[in-house]
């Protein structure tokens, strides 16, 4: 039973999906999604038992060795993006239900929950698999459940926007399918660990060039690296409430697992940042990007857009921090994965609460709901202070690694950007924690209560999670930790 | 040669595609396109892939684009000047970056290259020994890399989930009265008769071809993606010649929407059975005592599993588009 | 030897009916041109298979053969109705199935 | 035997090439839809034909020979059903032969020529 748990974790949301798909009752649907978003949860929670410390678990698929068949390689770094993925799919989806009610017909309800549990399949599939192929083939899943995910928003805008991350996501993974296909024309196999051995010998060859700029581009484009970001902010605004917390939290971490998997694992360090100079590149890029998208955010009028631009700005944290190529930095990039995704999903969620009530996103008819809606408002403000970076909270955590790394690197304009953007986010969230607390409230909105604590329970779990992060940082900045060092080649 | 003239002939084809405006032309030089592809796959000698090409690109890939024109109207508006410089970059750049990796490919039919020297002489030599199946292409898809399937019938299945969500399925609208079509009655009701005879004659063989191809692809090209494909392309015949209503009787599409998890749910029986008996997930060796004959059920099952959920998946996705376009 | 020239002279085939799908000048005439462009592919592929001493290729000759007029039959019925979900009067009646 | 049966192949595949590539010409220069509609069907009809028969008489075993046969009769069904269906359709539409406005023309001119009756 324990050695199954890898294909376990994945099979749970995957087979739940066509039996929601075939329950008509959205309530059943429900029932079934949830559980077994909570059981994938706790079995990626034994995962991370088993690979405590360092270790790595191989199972084999169909029992063939590889690299003939198909290998899943769990690792701490990628237990801990199975977490992620499954642990706040679990939270949303608990949230889901209530936001889901009034719009759609029963049987509708169903479908939507199995492309949910698709798309937290499919990214369980991504982070678990030691085989590049079978990386595209989830990201397939992936990418064709969020897109129905994010056409089911609000209104013909969510279908426009959906539209435009089809054609951008599109065009990512072919050129990730193209780059996997010149790695294994040079090297005959698909493999990753295998290919890692293989490629270093072949550093040389412009076929394994081509297959790395194809590689870093497609995927790019899934992270949502500047200024490849552009189906982000409204494939966000305009999906559906709940959704969003669910796709922010978890869609581009695991885009970004997959980026340093390649980089450091697949073609190796050496190739990626000595002879490629792929630092060069990603170093301006991530910094105009979070220049670029708090100055966006905080111009914002529209609540869901704001936050949507915020997490292209906090990405090119975590893309900084990779391309600063040191532990400090890796162990900020990685802990922040974890932290950001816990903050946001929180924060969309809070806001999701809001927009249920008021039906609006904009941050006019926002005005006084801090009075109306007391509870949700203060976890929004506890995790936007986490999202700001204040000391106790798990934002502080990633950010301090961040700056620190600059500062290994003597990069002190750096750090000294990186508290000015932390400026930043405190003018955007404090627009939002302004308007709610401090302007009068409109009085057709003068009737709005607090909302079900369907809602509000898991806003809480993800506002506690951000502070008891903040000071309890095993889980985060430690595994970060032992996973940066391993990635850089240091022995501990 | 027959590829260079093959290639020649799909650029010529490529050509026409981007130079003709209407959309109803682009669908007709598409299915071309992806005949021609399926032709040179051929020539190299690539017999599944060029078997899945023509039955999906030629076939199923055409009917969903002309039900796709029936919703959106078949004229496409000209693209400005200026729109067009940013695409073009893109795939200039892209098209650079290939033509810069092809300088260090292996040679084209070269032995040594690394793509024969590595994992590919276990399957060519040991499948027949390991797994069982004569056509080696069943071995690896089915077996080696099994699980790249279940994902690949999750693809399917995902594509299935997200065009019920857009468009809906079910939603059986009152039967509209077919618009009569300009031109002599008499005429039009004799064409229907060849039509109709035609099909009639078609019918039957096209699925009957789809059930050989679903359990001959142990021996010869083919499986459950391909029959599920011939398969549908038979009810499309069906539903074409007759209309929509009378297929949708014969496959009511409220029971119909349960096949496509049917499908993916019995290909995951099979791994579950083989985990359940102390296997791995989609070892198929444990499944009964000895390993051969465990391998040849469990693709059988899970092939058959491919073929319900392809088939099942592109009915259902041909029945939401039509209704949407009445 | 024989099979060689056979390709070549369904090859010179296809490329003219290529060149009448892309002269038009009607709808009809592409239809048509595709049509026996179609024809043609399969002629080459059993043609192929003999060449390369693969004849299991019919395999795919007999798809295409069956597939190729399934579109047809579909491009026709848009090109009539605009649309792929009408009922036509040839239909059997309601009472007749199930 | 064998040499027999290669020479009836060389035979009709070389008239199987001949139809196509006169098929092939007769897309290309048939004035109208029509009459290219002909030059279509010729190749469904004598070109697979005879190159189906060409290819039946090397056929190594009998599921081949089967497929061959079941391939032509398909091909020559549908194909020429669809020809059919695609000449109806074109003239439902109204559109007329190119060769009927040339015969009236022709019959226009004789009664032009013809002197009155009266």
């Amino acid at each position: 039973m324990i050695e199954q748990l890898p294909a376990i974790v994945l099979l749970l949301p995957l087979l739940a999906a066509p039996i929601c798909s075939m329950i008509h009752n959205g309530d059943y649907a429900w029932y079934l999604a949830a559980a077994s978003c909570w059981l994938a949860a706790a079995a990626a929670v034994g995962l991370m038992a088993q690979v405590w410390g360092g270790h790595t678990i191989s199972y084999h698929m169909g029992g063939w060795p590889p690299p003939w068949g198909i290998e899943l390689v769990i690792d701490e770094l990628s237990a801990l993006v199975v977490i992620l993925v499954t642990v706040f799919a679990a939270l949303v989806i608990s949230a889901l239900r209530e936001s889901l009610r009034p719009k759609m017909r029963k049987h509708r309800h169903s479908l939507y929950y199995a492309a949910y549990l698709l798309c937290v399949a499919s990214l369980i599939g991504i982070t678990v698999t030691g085989d590049a192929f079978n990386v595209f083939v989830f990201l397939e899943i992936s990418s064709l459940s969020t897109y129905a995910l994010i056409a089911r928003g609000r209104d013909r805008r969510a279908l426009i926007a959906s539209f435009r991350y089809l054609v951008m996501g599109t065009i990512g993974a072919t050129f990730i399918l193209i780059s996997i296909g010149f790695m294994y024309m040079v090297t005959g196999t698909l493999n990753m660990a295998d290919l890692a051995e293989r490629l270093p010998a072949l550093s040389d060859n412009r076929v394994v060039q081509a297959s790395f700029a194809f590689f870093t581009v497609g995927v790019a484009l899934k992270v949502a690296i500047f200024p490849l970001h552009l189906w982000l902010p409204n494939a966000y605004a305009y999906a559906p409430k709940a959704t969003t917390a669910f796709l922010a939290a978890t869609a581009t971490k695991v885009s970004l697992y997959v980026l340093i998997r390649f980089l450091f694992d697949v073609y190796g360090l050496e190739f990626s940042f000595q002879q490629m100079r792929i630092d060069l590149l990603l170093i301006p890029l991530s910094i105009a990007g979070i220049l670029i998208a708090s100055l966006t955010a905080i111009f914002q009028t529209d609540a869901k857009k704001l936050l949507a631009w915020s997490s292209v700005g906090q990405l090119g944290y975590m893309v900084l921090g990779v391309a600063l190529l040191n532990t400090a930095g890796l162990t900020a990039a990685i802990a922040h994965m974890f932290n950001h995704a816990m903050i946001k999903a929180g924060l969309f969620l809070a806001l999701a609460a809001m927009i249920y009530r008021v039906s609006s996103s904009r941050l006019d008819d926002l005005a006084g709901i801090g009075r109306q809606m007391p509870l949700t408002m203060a976890a929004f403000t506890v995790l936007g202070l986490g999202l700001i970076g204040v000391p106790l909270t798990a934002g502080f955590v990633s950010k301090w690694y961040l700056i620190s790394g600059a500062l290994d690197k003597g990069w002190v304009p750096l750090a000294a950007m990186l508290i000015g953007s932390s400026l930043m986010a405190l003018i955007y969230i404090g627009k939002i924690i302004d308007v709610a607390y401090f302007k009068p409230c409109k009085p057709e909105h003068a009737e709005v209560r607090e909302i079900s604590p369907t809602i509000l329970i898991p806003c809480w779990v993800f506002a506690l999670m951000s502070i008891y992060f903040g000071i309890d940082t095993r889980l985060t900045a430690g595994v970060a930790g032992r996973v940066a060092e391993s990635l850089l080649g240091i022995s501990s | 040669m027959i590829n260079m003239v093959l290639l020649m002939l799909l650029l010529a084809s490529v050509y026409a595609i981007i130079r003709l405006d209407r959309l109803l032309t682009a669908v007709l030089l598409t299915s071309l396109f992806s005949v021609l592809v399926a032709s040179i796959f051929m020539v190299l000698d690539a017999v599944d892939v060029a078997f899945t090409e023509a039955a999906v690109g030629a076939g199923v890939s055409t009917i969903f684009f002309l039900a796709a024109l029936a919703i959106v109207g078949r004229q496409c508006k000209p693209t400005p000047r200026r729109k067009i410089i940013a695409p073009l970059i893109v795939v200039s750049a892209t098209g650079c970056v290939l033509l810069y990796a092809s300088l260090d490919m292996p040679r084209f039919g070269e032995p040594l290259a690394p793509v024969h020297q590595h994992v590919a002489p276990r399957y060519l030599n040991d499948s027949a020994a390991e797994v069982g199946p004569p056509n080696i292409v069943t071995s690896v898809l089915a077996s080696y890399r099994g699980y790249d399937t279940f994902g690949e019938v999750g693809v399917v299945f995902t594509a299935f989930i997200g065009v019920l969500m857009l468009l809906g399925a079910g939603t059986r609208r009152t039967s509209i009265e077919p618009p009569t079509p300009t031109g002599a009655p008499k005429e039009s009701m004799r064409k229907k008769v060849v039509l109709k005879e035609v099909a009639d004659l078609v019918i039957a063989p096209v699925l009957i071809f789809a059930l050989y191809v679903q359990w001959h692809g142990d021996f010869g090209p083919g499986g459950g993606f391909q029959a599920g494909v011939i398969f549908a392309s038979g009810i499309f015949l069906y539903a074409l010649i007759y209309g929509i209503e009378p297929a949708q009787r014969l496959l009511p599409p409220r029971r119909l929407a349960y096949f496509p998890a049917i499908g993916l749910l019995l290909y995951a029986a099979v791994g579950i059975i083989s985990m359940l008996r102390g296997g791995n997930f989609l070892n198929y060796s444990v499944l009964v005592n000895d390993p051969l004959h465990g391998q040849h059920y469990g693709i059988l099952a899970i092939e058959l599993g491919v073929g319900i959920t392809v088939a099942a998946v592109m009915i259902n996705i041909f029945f939401s588009f039509s209704e949407r376009s009445l | 030897m024989m099979y060689a020239v056979t390709t070549v002279a369904i090859l010179i085939c296809i490329g003219m009916a290529m060149a009448r799908a892309f002269l038009g000048p009607s709808i009809y005439d592409r239809i048509l041109a595709i049509n026996s462009a179609g024809t043609c592919i399969v002629l080459f592929l059993s043609v192929l298979g003999f060449l390369m001493g693969r004849p299991d290729f019919l395999d795919i000759a007999l798809t295409y053969a069956l597939i190729n007029f399934t579109g047809t039959i579909a491009i026709l019925k848009f090109f009539k109705y605009g649309s792929l979900g009408v009922s036509d009067p040839a239909a059997p009646p309601k009472t007749k199935v199930e | 035997m064998a040499l027999l049966l290669d020479i009836v192949s060389w035979i009709t595949l070389m008239i199987g090439s001949f139809f196509c590539i006169t098929a092939g010409v007769g897309l290309l220069r048939m004035p109208d839809v029509y009459t290219r509609a002909h030059a279509g069907g010729m190749i469904d009809s004598m070109g697979a034909g005879m190159i189906f028969f060409g290819l039946l008489l090397q056929a190594p075993d009998y599921l081949i020979a089967i497929k061959l046969v079941f391939t032509f009769f398909f091909l020559l069904v549908t194909s020429l059903a669809s020809i059919h269906a695609l000449a109806q359709t074109v003239n439902v539409a109204g559109v007329n032969p190119k060769l009927a406005n040339i015969v009236n023309r022709l019959e226009k001119n004789r009664q032009k020529e013809s002197p009155p009756s009266n």
